[in-house]
């Protein structure tokens, strides 16, 4: 059985808090690999990004998500913590992390839930710039990203 | 007549001008297409937004065909394509 | 250019000071991938591990795999961490994170460093358990992960 | 003569006993196989667990070949698989 945690957060994601918590409660893992993305600041004329989500929906996608790819893959514990709001750049925006008994699965349930979180969770951004405000559309990277991934969350052999 | 809640998220809810509306749906709405008919009127750029296909539908939480039978919905969302993380 | 920090230690290794300093120093940098492997603990009968290297050759060689794979992928900065000594169950034996633009680049950097120290950096360890000490060595699937990336830590598309 | 270091570790250190000797070369060493004949002498464990292909010898730090000729090293360690990480 693996534990799932999910969360939606309005306020700062204080990365090294929860990836402590996290890795404190999975003190037996062999594996404890995590992702963290950050609002990239190296565009100067970029503000702010505003994180837009559909409540209640986008928490069961997520989950549901989650829920898949935690079949797939020997894991221990899953953390996705996602951010809506308003980001400005070197925030973190959304935290991922896998604790397993063995590296390779840890590495690959990560790996996969960000590729699907990007493609398949409903958020929506905006970007806030010296420019004005735009949406931001997923990218075609995004879905061969997700193209990876067969059916079943394990890596297509090409 | 029952009522329904219409979600618009990202863009669509700067075309349509607002991110929320109740309505009570006619009821020659039998399904989405006729939805994005009957709502978008003579706003043609919110028609053709809402009827692209990247665009989905959420009824009640779940991810519904343009052409799917709407049974008394009490929310519908239009949703355009994701760009989160 | 890439910052390159290999630290091998005899202490504890307090993941998560390390992974919070990283975090600081590269909050311009759009994904940040980290791999913490800890002793096991699911076999009881296993009270310690005691890790040896060859002080001086064993730091060199690991520079040198470093170098060599932060020519491979976009990364800011990379980040090794490396206990020796005796580590008792559930603590942190190593680190491994980087810092890039992309998502994508961070992971295979971190999984290929993994895969590199299994197999190439000049380590040794021994198990103390309730049967007494033993070496122990590497195992086929370190080779087979090793195998995984061709010689220019690309992934070798089977 | 100079003196040379020479290292054993993981299993190598049990079955020669030592971590660390240090020995001044004779003149008929002149590569790692040589070497390895001369300081098992007739301990046949040591030189069978030294001459193993997977042990690998790095002569001032450079992983040499067991034939490859000795030129005056300082050190020469004795290497078994590596098992970190």
């Amino acid at each position: 059985m693996t534990a799932i945690t999910v969360q939606i957060l309005k306020a700062d994601l204080d990365a090294d808090h929860h990836l402590a918590r996290f890795r404190s409660s999975n003190k037996n893992a062999g594996a404890i690999v995590s992702f963290l993305g950050q609002v990239r600041s190296e565009n100067s004329h970029v503000r702010a990004l505003h994180l837009q989500h559909y409540p209640e929906f986008t928490e069961k996608r997520i989950y549901a998500i989650a829920d898949d790819i935690v079949a797939r893959f020997e894991v221990d514990s899953l953390l996705i913590i996602h951010r809506i709001g308003r980001i400005e750049p070197a925030a973190p925006i959304v935290l991922a992390a896998a604790a397993a008994a063995h590296r390779r699965a840890a590495f690959e349930c990560v790996d996969c839930v960000m590729d699907y979180l990007k493609s398949e969770a409903p958020f929506w951004k905006q970007e806030d710039s010296s420019n004005g405000q735009r949406w931001v559309y997923p990218t075609s990277g995004d879905s061969a990203d997700l193209q990876r991934w067969g059916e079943n969350c394990t890596k297509e052999t090409a | 007549m029952s009522q329904t809640r219409l979600l618009f998220f990202g863009n669509l809810q700067d075309i349509a001008g607002h991110s929320e509306r109740i309505v009570e749906l006619p009821a020659d709405v039998h399904n989405g297409a006729d939805l994005i008919k009957w709502i978008s009127g003579d706003n043609a750029p919110l028609r053709s937004a809402l009827s692209a296909p990247e665009v989905k539908l959420a009824v009640d939480h779940a991810i519904t065909d343009k052409e799917s039978e709407l049974s008394s919905p009490e929310e519908i969302a239009f949703l355009p394509p994701f760009s989160g993380g």
